[in-house]
C-alpha cells in the first residue's frame, strides 16, 4: 500500500482528519523550507505535498503562484528539490507528495525522474495538468518506483470518469472543492456533499478535500465524507505574515 | 493516430476539471457543427456578415520590383479586419447553439479579442476578453474597439503581460464559468479539440484561395503558399486545402524579434523543443528545465512561445517549410506594401510578406500567394513610435 | 435640361482656368470611361482589390429592439473601409489613362483622403492630400495611414480648417499643376462633371443592394432606403437604382450638428439658400450677403456648407427626403450598432443609422435599408475625448 | 464705348500702359481706402479694380484672401461698396471696375447689382467663378446698364475659347500671365508671349495682363502683346508696409 494511503488511514483511525499542507518547495527561502516542513512533520501531519515551480501554473491561485514563482526566480528546480529530499531520506514521518505541472518533469525525463522519486523517498505525484486521457506514459513510469499518481476529481467530474480514474488508483483521491484554482475562501459550496459521497462510494482509497480550505470549521459538514484535507494559500499566507508553520497547525491537531 | 494528435503533438494536456467542457465541446463538434442548421447559419454569416468570400490581389507593382508574381488572401478585407472572425463566428455560433451566454478568450494583438466582441455583440452574448497588460497599451485602438461593442476586457498582469498569460488567466476563469462560458480559444493550438475546431472555421480560407488562384490563373497552382505563424490559425487555414498538391510549397513565417542574439524571439518551430504548455504536446521555447522563456515580436499577434500542434507535425514531416522573419523585416514590408500597393498589412501579415522580399532570389519568376491575415491600422501607434 | 444641371442646381462655377481640365475630363468621360479596357480593369479592381459585391447585413437584435426590419449596405467592408474607394480608383485609373501622374484630393474625414492613397499607389501614382488643419487633429488615424502610403499631406489653415477650405486649396494647387494632375474630387459635389462622374462609380452600391435585398426577401423592395450627406457622394450611390422604385422613399441624413440653436451644423438641404460654391449652385449654408457659413458636425465627413446638386434637385422635386440627425444622436447609434451587432460605423454612417433609431415609430413594420458607408474605427478619438 | 476701353486705351494712344491697380474693398480700412483711392486717380491710373469680399476666393493667392478676409471681418459688404461709390461718383477719372465671386452677386441679386453698379459709375465687372458657359444670365443683366463682364482668358485657354469669348466683349480683356492664384512673382513664364499674341489677335479690345506682377521692368518683354497691366498683391504689400499708394504707383508713371 502507498505510504500516502497508511498515513491518512493512521490518522482516520485515530478518528482523525488526515492533513496535507502544501508549500512550494524553497518557500520562503532555502533553509526555512525544510525548518517548516520540519515543523509541519512534527504537528503530525499525514502527507506533506511539495510544490515544483513552473513558469505558468494554470491551475494555481494567486497566492500560491506568486510564492511559487518567487522560488522559480531563486533557482528551485527539480534537481534541487529531489537532491535535498535525497539527503533526508527518512528524517519525514509523513509520506512525501510533489505537485507540479507536467512540461519540468517532461523535461526532466519521466523515468529519471521517477527513479530519482523513488530515491529521495517521494510516494506521490500530483500532476495538474494531467487527466486520465494523457496519463498512461505517465503512470507506466512512475509505478515500477512505487509512485502514486494522484486523481484529482471535481465538482464537475462525472461518476463515471470517476470510476475510470478509481481502476488502480492508489495513495489517495485528491477532490477539489471548488471550479476555480487554488485559494482561501470563506467557505465551501454545499453541493460539495452530494459529490464527495460519490467519490467516497467509487474510490476505494482516502478522499482529500483541497481548494479553498483555511481552519478545521470549514470541513465539520463534510464529516465521514472526507478522510483528508489540504491546504496550501492558508498556510503561506500565514508564514508571509511572519507566523510559523507549528503555530497554523494547532487548530488542526 | 491518437485522438486530438497530430504525430506526435496535440493532446489534452489540461486540468481534469477542464476536460467536462473540452469533452462537451468535443461532443457539440459531432452533433452541433455538423448540422444543417449549424452549417446554413454559418455560412450565411460568413456571407453576409464577415463578407465572404475575401478576395485575391494581385500585386502588380511588387511583382514587377521583386520579379515573381505577388498575390495576397485578402483576409484584411473580413469584417474587423482580419481571419479571426472566421473562427469566432463559428466557435459563437456553436457555444450559442450548445447554450452558452459568455464567450470568454484571451487576446494578443487584439484582433481576435475584437472578432470576439463582435461576434458575443451579434450573438447577443457576453464577451469576456483576457489581454496582457503590455498588449493593452501597444494595441490601443482594438481595446477601444472591444470596449465600444460591450466586451469586458481583463488586463492581465502576470508573467510577461502578453498573449502566453492571457491564456493563462483565460483557462483559469474558464474553469470557474465553465457551465455559462465557452472558451473561444484564438488559434489553432491548445488542448484538443481547439487545433481541430479552429482548422475547421479556418480552412475557408484556402478552400477559396485555392479555387480563386485557379480561377486566374488558368488551373495552375501557385508555387508557394506562405502565412505568418502566431498560434497558426491563419497559416493552417491557408494551408489546409494546399497540403496535398505535392508541387505547392508551404511556408510558414515565425517571427525572429529583433534578431539580435541574447534577445527574445518568437520562434519556437525554428528553435524550440518539444514541450507541453496550455494543453497541448508541441515546440516550444523553454529552457532545459521546461520552464517557458518569454517571447518577443512587434508584432502582438506572433508574440507567443508557443505554436499549434499541427505545425510541428507539418514540420517533423517536412511537409511545411517554416522560416523566420525579424522585426526590421517585417516593418520593411509593412511600409512596402503601403506604399507600392495601398494595403496596409497587419505586423504580423508583414512576416509574411516579408518573406517574398527576403527570398526574391530564390522566388525569381516564382508565383507566390501569401495570406494577408489582417490590415494594420491596429499598428500605426507601434510604428509611429519606432519610426 | 442645361448639361451638368440637375434642374436648377449644378453647372460649372469655375475660373476659366479650370475649364480646360475639366473640359478634359469631359471628353475622357465620353471615351475612356465608357471604353471595354476601361470598364474590363475597373470591375477587376472593384472585385479583386475592393472585395465587391460589399454584402447586405441583417441586424437581428437591432430590428427586434426597434421593432422594424434593419438591413445594412456594407461599404465599411471595403479595403479601405468606406465608399470613396469606388470613386478614387475610378477615377484615378481614368486619370491613368488620361495620362496624369498625379491625383490632387481634399478630404474631411480622411477617408477619401486615404482612399486616394490607395489608388495613387495601387496605380503607381502620387497622392497629394489637402486636409484641414482641425481634420487632422481629429482624424489622426487616417492621416498616419496615407503618410504610410507615400502621399503628401498638405495642412490647410485658411477659413474653418475643415473640408470646404480643403477643396478651396485643391482647387488652387489643381489651377497651377493642371497639367500633371487629376483633381481626384471626394463627392458627387463640385463643378460639372464631378457630380456625375463620383455618381457613375458609386452607383455600384445601389446596384448591387437593390439585387441582393431582392435576393433576400423574395424579390420585394424595401420601404426606406437611407444614408448620411456630407457632399452626398454615398447617397446618391446608394439612392440611384432605387429612384424608378416609386414605392422605396429615399431619405438623405444631414447633420444638424449639436443642435444647439446659435451654433453650426451641416445641413443646408434643412435650412440652407440657393447659392454657388464650390462650381455649383446648390443648397448652401450662407448669409444672406452670400458669405459662405462655417458648418460643424462631429462626423468630420458631413462638416461641409454645401451639397451635391442632384440632392438639392431630389429635394426640390420631393423623390428625396431630407433629414437631420443630431451629434447625441449620432454617438447613440454609433454605440448602438457596435454594442448590438458588432458593427462599429463611421460617425458618418452614425447618422444613417440614427435615422431609424430616432423615427422607430413611424418605421414600425417596415424595413429600412441603410448605407453603412464607412468603418468607425478612425472615430475611437473623436468618443474617447467625448466619452 | 465702355469706359475702361476709353481709358486704357487713352494711355496706349501716349504710348504708355494702362495701368490697373486692384485693392480689396475697404482695405486697409474704411477711411484709408477711399485715400488710396484717391493716390491712385492721381497717378493716372486707367481702371481702378476694386475687389469685393467672398469668404472662399478660391482664384485668389495668401496675399489678397488675406487682406479681403480682413475687409469681410470688418464688415464690408457690397452694399457698403456700391453706397459708398454712388456717394462718390464722378470723383474719379478712372474708370471703375469690381472684381469678386458669384455668390455674394447672386445674393444681392444680379438685376439690382447691375442697376446699382450703374448708378454708381461702376462700368467692368469681373467674376472669377464664371466661365463662358455659365455667363449668359449674369451679361444679360449687366447689358442694358453698360456694365461689362470682363473676360479672362489664360495660358491654357484655346484660341477657339478666346473667340468665343471675344464675341461682344467689351471693356477689356485680362489674361492670367500663370497658371495659378494671384500673387507676386519674380518672374513671368516665357511662353506667355506666344498665348498673349494669340489674344492680341482674337480680341479687337485691350489687353490687359495680370497675376504675378510687381514692377513695370517685368512687362518690357511683352510690348507690343498687352495694352495694360493689373497688379493686386504687391501693391497691398506695399501698403500693409505702411506705405502709400502714390509711392508705390512711381516706377510705373
Ligand atoms: C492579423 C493577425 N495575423 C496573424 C495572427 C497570428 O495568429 P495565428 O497564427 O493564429 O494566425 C494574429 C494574431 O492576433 C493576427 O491578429
Ligand atoms: C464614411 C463616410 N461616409 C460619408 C461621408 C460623406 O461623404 P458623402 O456624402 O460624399 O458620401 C464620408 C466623407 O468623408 C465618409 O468618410
Amino acid at each position: 500500500m502507498n505510504p500516502m494511503q497508511i498515513k491518512i488511514e493512521e490518522a482516520t483511525k485515530q478518528g482523525k482528519m488526515g492533513l496535507i499542507p502544501y508549500l512550494p518547495a524553497g518557500f520562503p527561502n532555502r533553509e526555512q523550507f525544510w525548518k517548516e516542513l520540519e515543523e509541519l512533520d512534527a504537528a503530525g501531519v499525514s502527507v506533506i505535498e511539495i510544490g515544483m515551480p513552473f513558469s505558468d501554473p494554470v491551475a494555481d491561485g494567486p497566492v500560491v503562484e506568486k510564492a511559487a514563482l518567487k522560488c522559480l526566480a531563486d533557482g528551485i528546480n527539480l534537481t534541487w528539490i529531489l537532491d535535498e529530499l535525497k539527503k533526508r531520506k527518512g528524517q519525514f514521518n509523513a509520506a512525501l507528495l510533489l505537485m507540479g505541472y507536467l512540461n519540468p518533469v517532461y523535461q526532466y525525463g519521466v523515468d529519471k525522474f521517477a527513479a530519482d522519486c523513488e530515491a529521495a523517498g517521494v510516494s506521490g505525484l500530483i500532476i495538474a495538468d494531467i487527466p486520465l486521457e494523457e496519463s498512461g506514459f505517465l503512470k507506466k513510469a512512475l509505478t515500477p518506483h512505487g509512485v502514486s499518481l494522484v486523481p484529482l476529481v471535481g465538482l464537475n467530474t462525472s461518476k463515471e470518469r470517476m470510476k475510470l480514474y478509481a481502476e488502480n488508483a492508489s495513495g489517495f483521491c485528491y477532490f477539489v472543492s471548488v471550479l476555480g484554482t487554488t485559494g482561501q475562501r470563506e467557505s465551501l459550496p454545499e453541493r460539495i456533499k452530494e459529490k464527495l459521497a460519490e467519490a467516497k462510494e467509487v474510490f476505494d482509497i482516502p478522499i482529500a478535500l483541497g481548494f479553498g480550505i483555511k481552519h478545521p470549521d470549514q470541513l465539520t459538514q463534510f464529516e465521514g465524507l472526507m478522510d483528508a484535507a489540504v491546504f496550501g494559500s492558508a498556510l503561506i499566507t500565514h508564514i508571509e505574515n511572519g507566523n510559523s508553520s507549528a503555530e497554523f497547525m494547532e487548530p488542526w491537531i | 493516430m491518437k485522438k486530438g494528435y497530430f504525430g506526435d503533438f496535440g493532446g489534452q494536456f489540461i486540468p481534469e476539471l477542464l476536460m467536462p467542457p473540452l469533452i462537451e465541446l468535443e461532443e457539440a463538434m459531432e452533433t452541433i457543427l455538423p448540422s444543417e442548421e449549424f452549417q446554413t447559419r454559418f455560412t450565411n454569416m460568413l456571407k453576409e456578415n464577415v463578407g465572404r468570400p475575401s478576395t485575391i490581389t494581385y500585386c502588380p507593382n511588387i511583382s514587377k520590383d521583386l520579379g515573381l508574381d505577388l498575390w495576397l488572401k485578402r483576409e484584411d478585407l473580413n469584417h474587423s479586419g482580419a481571419h479571426k472572425i472566421n473562427n469566432t463566428l463559428g466557435q459563437g455560433l456553436l457555444a450559442k447553439m450548445m447554450g452558452k451566454d459568455v464567450l470568454l478568450a484571451e487576446t494578443g494583438a487584439g484582433m481576435h479579442g475584437v472578432a470576439t466582441a463582435v461576434a458575443a455583440a451579434m450573438l447577443d452574448m457576453k464577451a469576456v476578453i483576457y489581454m496582457g497588460a503590455t498588449d493593452i497599451v501597444r494595441q490601443a485602438p482594438n481595446v477601444g474597439r472591444m470596449k465600444l461593442m460591450g466586451a469586458e476586457i481583463v488586463s492581465v498582469e502576470s508573467g510577461t503581460k502578453t498573449l502566453k498569460d492571457a491564456i493563462n488567466e483565460a483557462l483559469r476563469r474558464w474553469l470557474a464559468d465553465q457551465e455559462t462560458t465557452h472558451y473561444c480559444f484564438g488559434t489553432a493550438a491548445g488542448p484538443h479539440p481547439f487545433p481541430t475546431l479552429v482548422r475547421e472555421f479556418q480552412q475557408i480560407i484556402s478552400k477559396e484561395a485555392r479555387q480563386q488562384y485557379m480561377d486566374r490563373n488558368d488551373g495552375d497552382l501557385p508555387d508557394v503558399v506562405v502565412a505568418c505563424v502566431g498560434g497558426g490559425s491563419n497559416a493552417i487555414g491557408m494551408f489546409h486545402h494546399f497540403i496535398p498538391d505535392e508541387s505547392v510549397k508551404l511556408v510558414g513565417v515565425e517571427a525572429a524579434g529583433t534578431g539580435e542574439p541574447g534577445c527574445d524571439d518568437s520562434a519556437p518551430l525554428d528553435h524550440g523543443t518539444e514541450g507541453i504548455l496550455h494543453g497541448m504536446k508541441t515546440q516550444l521555447l523553454q529552457t532545459e528545465e521546461g520552464q517557458i522563456l518569454p517571447s518577443h515580436s512587434i508584432a502582438p499577434g506572433l508574440d507567443y512561445p508557443g505554436v499549434g500542434p499541427e505545425h510541428a507535425h507539418l514540420q517533423a514531416t517536412g511537409r511545411g517549410d517554416y522560416v523566420t522573419i525579424n522585426d526590421a523585416q517585417a516593418i520593411n514590408a509593412f511600409k512596402t506594401l503601403s506604399q507600392r500597393e495601398g494595403i496596409i498589412p497587419a505586423l504580423e501579415s508583414s512576416h509574411a510578406v516579408a518573406y517574398a522580399i527576403e527570398h526574391k532570389e530564390e522566388l525569381q519568376g516564382k508565383s507566390v500567394l501569401i495570406c494577408l491575415s489582417g490590415r494594420g491600422d491596429k499598428d500605426l501607434g507601434i510604428l509611429d513610435q519606432i519610426l
